[in-house]
């Protein structure tokens, strides 16, 4: 049974159809990718399986459970876990304390949830900046964070919307190596990601959502030779440019 | 009495002069909460100053209030723009809770200011068309009432047309909604902030010249409009000009009425309850646009 | 901070040293001395200088102040060896916790005596903290029963409670009715929702029946209160013969000008401690509007001489003449009195005096002065008329300046 | 997060400070200002709990104050209830108070100024109400009788208020200090910096919110039932005034929001301040507070984090 | 025409652009490429003088400008059309049009309305439409539309085919060469790397702070080096 199953979900803001009649399934033990040009619906469609927008029509299911229009902390509750693309850190906390309240989610003791939030922060190479405001931190650092404070919860789904815009490849290949560790660990990733590199080496299966509808769905090589993604990637012209 | 559509008539009317004076208070307020969203404390002293300033304006120079008009706006044009542009946003480094506090520390030094230099004693002024009454047939109108409420409307054409037809107005409602927009076209957002707060400024020394003829002044005068412009604000939509200017009209007529059922004293409960009720259900106000 | 106050107290212990150290050479007959020595006794008054009452304290103040003056340039106390008085204010800010903060400093500074209040709520709190203090408060014009009736040693009154008022107020109202034929039988009260006009309106709804007047509507409105046209299209709408208000000046006046604009037919305008009938600044600038108004209220027996010479200085120092001026002016000689004959200023000693003052050489109407747990009996208000340029007095009899025109004619 | 030494080594300087105060101060005078001082600080931690911590700027505080203020003294002089037992049920109000204000605004997504404006128009309308209500004495207020006596909450020495002000915040400070430390004081100040953030980790802010502004009014309903003890009356403008909202949120925005003593902070500077301008300015009626208020300005333009930005910006 | 040397840049203790060299001449159309977050509107920002430089030149027809006052900037004639857009919601489409010529060029304002409605026919059936409902690509020529209201000499558009149908972007392009044409500079700062190669004559590719690449477009559409960076093929 697939852990997350979108059907059919639609949202309009005003004029404009952000996201179309799109389907997906996450299957367990697999890391899934969303991918398409900036526009494409991307966020808005994690927004609304996370609970931060109810969609206008369709359905959404976690673990089987029917989950649409559920608020968004409860969503968090029952382990479906997102991070923002534009980073959200609480800005006067230290990092540490950042990661401490998504540890809260299970552990209601302060100082092991601070001490879960060390451990966490070792994993993810962070632990020089513990005591560091969150607002000093780099982009990179800011991305990190984001996920650590999601990993935190204990989460069964981990929504990642672009952990790695902005950073530079070491970081890259570093935020790889750690997402693979997380899925080893038993947490089923949903990614949006733009870093192409990191989506081909880490996804088990690839969506590609463009204006809106989900325009292609295959493992990443056949994303890869796809022309339609291609062109809606690079651009037109650039599945011929590229023969 | 209440049966009496003659009493209610001119209720509703007596309800729309002082709805006048609410409307062109709130609008300074409105302008200025509008543009840079900042809660201004001080609102009610600077009305309480213009109205000193028209007061000494009439006892020793004998200008006439509505005379005095033609100095006193564009003075404290000025004076708000200074103020704004030199006091409270290098003080406040834009922070909503230091702005808070700026006003309320100004409002601190202006009220005392005002106790030292001119004490607490009441003043008012005689001109003759105070006692001059106008038959409207329904009820007898003092005619500074009917002046106030004729320029309030005026008042509220004037601020439109600057509004909607000058590149001014346009870079003002621009500043509004879209600063980073506004910065990019070549819009001095610092200046249009004080242009701002001058021009609430100006509106509030309008008021006072129109309201002095009919009313008093003492250091502590304004704090009887600031809530109610605060509410007048609300009702008509945090930062809509015309909002501000009908939620006053509104709000007079409200009080009056609630003031003849309740009883003056417990009918300001009327004002308090629609201002929480728009906040809670309508909180973008009559004349307010959504905002996404 | 903290280390400064056994510092005042020793300051304090030290002029009274000097002073026991004066009284002794008085009597020994060193009058060199003395005058090389000049001594003063501390007042507090507690008045509210900042803030919503901020006029009535300053005129207070004057009142107090003009007494203060006038003692000093005879000579001050003589059984002091002509100590001078020294008045020291506290400034109340119109709230009872800064009152309370006010009278603890100026009794460590060494106050002999309080005058104050102003209003019921910083004159309740304010004596309530004189009282623990050992300090004799004297209340100038808060009306609250509970002032005096609580039995707090050394808080007195001399002026009249909010009964004496409202029950003369009665009096006047129906002798003056009476002479007239009766042409008024009924009532509108409007009144401020405070403690003073509430309580006033609500006696005088119970009473006013009992009277033969039949009470139509009683308006309450907030102070401050922005405009009174509705009231006034209120009261035209009900017709009441007689309009009783009890505001504050400011309101006092908007109502006046209300009354007057909307040309409401009454017979009459009886207020009862309206702050407006009885100001000559209202009567300036609003002669039309304030035109027969009658107000029972603290007021001076214009008859005494002593009555004319404080009139007169008053408008030498261009204070306007209020009731506030006028019962801090006779509290200060009724205190200065007190100290005079305690000849110390043991604080206990003077509220001994105080309680058993006879004194009588005052402006107010009330014959000497006579403490009952802490009310001077003798207290009484008295009722005046505005007429032209001048506020009569026209109740009680005895002092009476004037008669009442009632009802107002009609032009 | 434990106490480092330092801080244990300040809080002992402080608890000895304010134990032993009355010993050295005999002035009725400045302890009073101390009471008073303690008591502002007391209402300004209500405030911060909110405001500081949680970042919800209420600028009605009053409506928890006066509703302290006035159960207490409606129940016993109107009900005959014991003074203690008075306080509790008007703490409990205050709380309630408090749940009722947040659940209405919160539920509605009230933020920010908006938020600011409701509460102070429910002060507006909890002071009307008051004024005009018999129960509630309507304009005169309420006057507690005078019985002295630890058993009625009233002392004749008034060493014993100071005690018990003293006592009453370190209450509020511990509470807060605990909150600081516990699970809901990181979800209110992870409410407080980004609500988007706190809900996609599982937070239900409007929960942590409601909770916050209960326990706010719960603690500003203690410093009510305090006022009223220590003066014994209370009326509309006291209780619901502007005056009291301003008082409760000065302290903590001067001294340092979201900071445990932020408002003890505050409120001693605030005090000292204004016993300094009174003291050198205080003969004219104004210029004391003119010069107050240009000190104010001052202190934002060059302390923008409030005093405990001194400390905090050398750490 | 314009020179950048060494430029640093960023928010706070943020630290954005480190070490930029860029030149623009009169007349040319300069891509600049990269990814999310690389620091493209950065870069943008600071030329406006939205964002004060922590150190380097920025040299705007052989005047410094760097920590110049944005207005000051636009009225020299460098304008930017922004990464989303920026336009004034609640204001008609004409009026913001209008506020385009607010600081500069504004005695010419009704021939230059004029000129625009006539590269972007829909706004001017929209002219009181307010801009706030107009969807997404005629929100993008609008913006388009009131940076040219002021004359640009130097035109800097940030994301202009982002959220555009393919036809849109097409024609956008199509018109970012049409206004090129009439002498207007152009600096092109883009995802779309392949189209904005097409009407580029030359082209920065900005990674991490730094340019990675640049050189005259025809001749980094062949390199390798570039496909790799975007799609990792």
């Amino acid at each position: 049974m697939a852990v997350l199953e979108a059907e059919g979900v639609s949202k309009r803001f005003g004029g404009l159809q952000a996201v179309a009649e799109a389907s997906l399934r996450v299957e367990p033990g697999r890391i899934t990718a969303l991918i398409g040009p900036n526009g494409a619906g991307k966020t808005t469609l994690f927004a609304m399986i996370s609970g931060f927008l109810r969609p206008d029509s369709g359905s959404i299911r976690f673990d089987g459970r029917e989950i649409t229009g559920l608020a968004a902390h409860r969503v968090c509750r029952l382990g479906l876990v997102r991070t923002f693309q534009i980073v959200q850190p609480f800005a006067g906390l230290t990092v540490r304390e950042n990661i401490a309240v998504g540890g809260h989610l299970k552990e209601p003791d302060r100082g092991r949830a601070l001490a879960a939030a060390a451990a966490i922060a070792r994993q993810l190479g962070m632990e020089a900046m513990l005591d560091a405001p969150a607002q000093s931190l780099t982009v990179a650092g800011r991305k990190r964070l984001e996920l650590a404070r999601a990993l935190a919860t204990q989460p069964r789904l981990l929504l990642l919307d672009e952990v790695m815009a902005g950073l530079i490849p070491t970081e890259v290949s570093e935020i790889v190596a750690v997402i693979r560790a997380i899925r080893d660990a038993g947490v089923d990733i949903l990614l949006i990601e733009h870093v192409m590199q990191a989506v081909m080496s880490l996804s088990d299966d690839v969506y590609v959502l463009n204006n809106g509808r989900i325009i292609a769905h295959g493992a990443p090589g056949e994303i890869a030779a796809n022309g339609d993604v291609i062109e809606a990637y690079l651009g037109q012209g650039a599945a011929h440019a590229r023969g | 009495m209440l049966a009496d559509p003659v009493f209610l008539l001119a209720v509703a009317f007596n309800g729309l002069t002082v709805g006048a004076i609410y409307a062109l208070v709130a609008l300074g307020l409105a302008l200025i909460y509008g543009v840079l969203h900042i809660i201004n404390f001080a609102h009610g002293s600077l009305l309480m100053l213009a109205l000193y300033a028209a007061f000494f304006l009439f006892t020793l120079g004998g200008v006439d209030p509505y005379v005095a008009v033609l100095a006193l706006a564009p003075g404290f044009f000025v004076f708000g723009y200074l103020l704004q542009r030199f006091v409270i946003a290098p003080i406040s480094f834009g922070r909503d809770t230091n702005v808070l506090l700026v006003t309320l520390g100004l409002s601190i030094i202006f009220d005392n200011l005002a106790l030292y230099l001119w004490t607490s004693t009441t003043r008012t002024i005689n001109v003759p068309y105070a006692q001059t009454y106008v038959d409207i047939g329904v009820t007898a109108v003092a005619l500074p009432r009917l002046v106030a409420l004729g320029a309030a409307l005026l008042v509220g054409v004037a601020f439109w047309l600057l509004m909607t037809r000058t590149d001014l107005g346009k870079a003002i409602r621009a500043v509004a909604r879209e600063r980073q927009g506004a910065r990019i076209v070549g819009i001095s957002v610092e200046h249009i902030f004080a242009v701002s707060f001058g021009l609430g400024t100006a509106v509030v020394a309008l008021a006072a010249c129109l309201l002095l003829p009919t009313f008093y002044v003492t250091p502590t005068v304004g704090y009887a409009f600031v809530l109610i412009a605060f509410t007048t604000v609300v009702l008509g939509g945090m930062g809509s000009f015309i909002g501000a200017l009908l939620g006053g009209l509104l709000l007079g007529v409200v009080e009056a009425f609630s003031g003849v059922l309740l009883g003056e004293s417990l009918g300001q409960i009327g004002i308090f309850l629609i201002f929480i009720l728009v906040l809670l259900f309508r909180p973008t106000g009559f004349f307010g646009q959504r905002v996404a | 901070m903290a280390v400064r106050a056994p510092r005042r107290i020793a300051r304090t212990s030290r002029r009274n040293f000097i002073a026991a150290g004066a009284a002794a050479a008085a009597a020994l007959g060193m009058p060199a001395l003395l005058r090389a020595q000049p001594k003063t006794v501390k007042i507090g008054l507690i008045h509210p200088m900042t803030g919503m009452f901020a006029y009535n304290g300053a005129q207070a103040f004057a009142g107090a102040k003009l007494a203060a003056d006038e003692i000093n340039e005879r000579g001050g106390i003589r059984s002091l060896g002509g100590a001078k008085i020294e008045l020291v204010v506290g400034d109340s800010q119109s709230k009872p916790e800064a009152a309370v903060a006010e009278v603890d400093k100026l009794s460590e500074a060494g106050v002999a005596c309080f005058l104050g209040g102003y209003a019921s709520g910083i004159g309740l709190t304010a004596s309530q903290a004189a009282a623990r203090q050992g300090v004799p408060f004297m209340s100038d014009t808060p009306v609250s029963d509970q002032i005096t009736g609580r039995g707090l040693p050394g808080v007195f009154r001399f002026g009249p409670g909010f009964a004496t008022i409202t029950t003369a107020a009665l009096d006047a109202l129906v002798a003056i009715n009476d002479a007239a034929g009766k042409p008024a039988k009924t009532v509108i009260l409007v009144h401020e929702d405070g403690a003073f006009g509430s309580g006033m309106a609500k006696f005088l709804a119970a009473e006013l029946p009992k009277r033969g007047f039949q009470v139509l509507d009683s308006i309450a409105h907030p102070t401050p209160t922005r405009d009174f046209t509705n009231i006034g299209l209120r009261l035209r709408a009900a017709r009441p013969d007689i309009v009783m208000p009890s505001s504050y000046l400011n309101e006092y006046t908007l109502l006046a000008r209300s009354i007057h604009q909307h040309r409401v037919p009454v017979k009459g305008i009886f207020s009862v401690i309206g702050g407006g009938a009885s100001n000559f600044k209202f009567i300036r600038e609003y002669n039309a509007a304030a035109q027969y108004i009658m107000d029972c209220n603290h007021w001076i027996d214009p008859n005494k001489p002593r009555s004319k010479r404080f009139v007169k200085a008053l408008e030498e120092r261009k204070v306007d003449l209020t009731y506030e001026v006028m019962l801090n002016y006779a509290c200060m000689l009724l205190i200065a009195d007190a100290i005079e004959r305690a000849g110390s200023t043991d604080r206990a000693k003077i509220s001994a005096a105080i309680a058993s003052s006879t004194f009588e050489d005052h402006i107010m109407p009330y014959g000497p002065t006579k403490f009952v747990g802490g009310q001077n009996q003798g207290a009484q208000p008295a009722t005046t008329q505005v007429q032209k340029m001048d506020i009569e007095v026209i109740w009680p009899q005895q002092f009476a300046t004037a008669k009442a025109i009632f009802p107002i004619p009609q032009a | 997060m434990r106490l480092r030494s330092g801080q244990a080594g300040a809080l002992f300087v402080l608890a000895a400070f304010f134990l032993l105060l009355p010993q050295f101060v005999t002035s009725s005078y400045w302890l009073g200002l101390w009471t008073l001082t303690l008591f502002y600080a007391l209402l300004g931690q209500s405030w911060n709990l909110l405001g500081g911590y949680g970042g919800q700027v209420s600028f009605g505080h009053a409506v928890f104050f006066g509703t302290g203020a006035y159960v207490s003294a409606v129940l016993q002089v109107k009900f005959g209830f014991n003074a203690w037992a008075g306080a509790a049920v008007a703490v409990a109000a205050g709380g309630l108070v408090g749940a009722f204000l947040g659940a209405v605004s919160f539920r509605y997504g009230l933020r920010g100024s908006y938020f600011a404006l409701v509460t102070l128009a429910f002060a507006e309308v909890f002071r009307v109400l008051v004024n005009s209500w018999e129960l509630t004495g309507s304009g005169f207020g309420m006057l507690i009788p005078l019985r002295p006596g630890a058993a009625h909450l009233q002392f004749t020495d008034r060493t014993w208020f100071y005690y018990l002000i003293l006592a009453l915040l370190a209450a509020a400070c511990a509470l807060v200090w605990w909150i600081e430390r516990s699970r809901f004081g990181a979800y209110l100040v992870a409410v407080r910096e980004n609500e988007d953030a706190a809900q996609a980790l599982g937070i239900d802010c409007f929960r942590v919110k409601v909770v916050a502004i209960t326990l706010s009014g719960a603690l500003a309903s203690v410093a009510g039932v305090f006022y009223v003890q220590y003066f014994l009356f209370v009326d509309s403008h006291i209780g619901y005034g502007p005056a009291m909202s301003v008082n409760a949120l000065l302290a903590p925005l001067i001294g340092g929001a979201g900071t445990l003593f932020g408002p003890l902070i505050g409120a001693v500077a605030l005090g000292a301040l204004s016993e300094l301008t009174t003291l050198a300015l205080g003969k004219t009626p104004g210029v004391n507070l003119l010069a107050f208020g240009v000190l104010l300005l001052v202190i934002l333009r060059f302390l923008p984090n409030g005093l405990m930005g001194l400390f905090r910006g050398r750490a | 025409m314009l020179a950048v040397d060494g430029l640093h840049a960023g928010y706070g203790a943020l630290r954005i652009l480190r070490g930029l060299d860029m030149r623009i001449e009169r007349g040319e159309i300069v891509a600049v490429l990269g990814a999310n977050g690389v620091g493209k509107t950065t870069l943008n920002n600071t030329l406006c003088g939205l964002i004060r430089p922590t150190g380097g030149a920025i040299t705007w027809l052989g005047e410094p400008i760097a920590g110049a006052r944005p207005e000051r900037i636009v009225a020299s004639g460098l304008i930017q059309v922004p990464e989303g857009r920026r336009i004034f919601p609640n204001l008609t489409v004409r009026e913001n049009l209008e506020l385009g010529s607010y600081r500069r060029a504004r005695r010419n304002r009704d021939r230059n309305l004029e000129r625009v409605l006539i590269w972007f026919p829909r706004l001017g059936e929209r002219l009181r439409q307010q801009a706030g409902t107009l969807s997404g690509g005629e929100q993008q020529m609008l913006a388009t539309g009131r940076g040219l209201m002021g004359e640009p000499q130097l035109l800097i558009l940030d994301e202009p085919s982002l959220g555009l149908s393919p036809r849109m972007v097409d024609e956008m392009f199509g018109l970012i060469r049409r206004i090129n044409a009439e002498g207007v500079t152009i600096v092109l700062v883009e995802q779309n790397v392949v189209q904005s190669l097409g009407i580029a004559h030359r082209a920065y590719v900005l990674e991490n702070g730094v340019f990675a690449l640049s050189g005259p477009a025809a001749q980094l559409v062949a390199d390798p080096r570039l496909k790799q960076a975007y799609l990792g093929l």
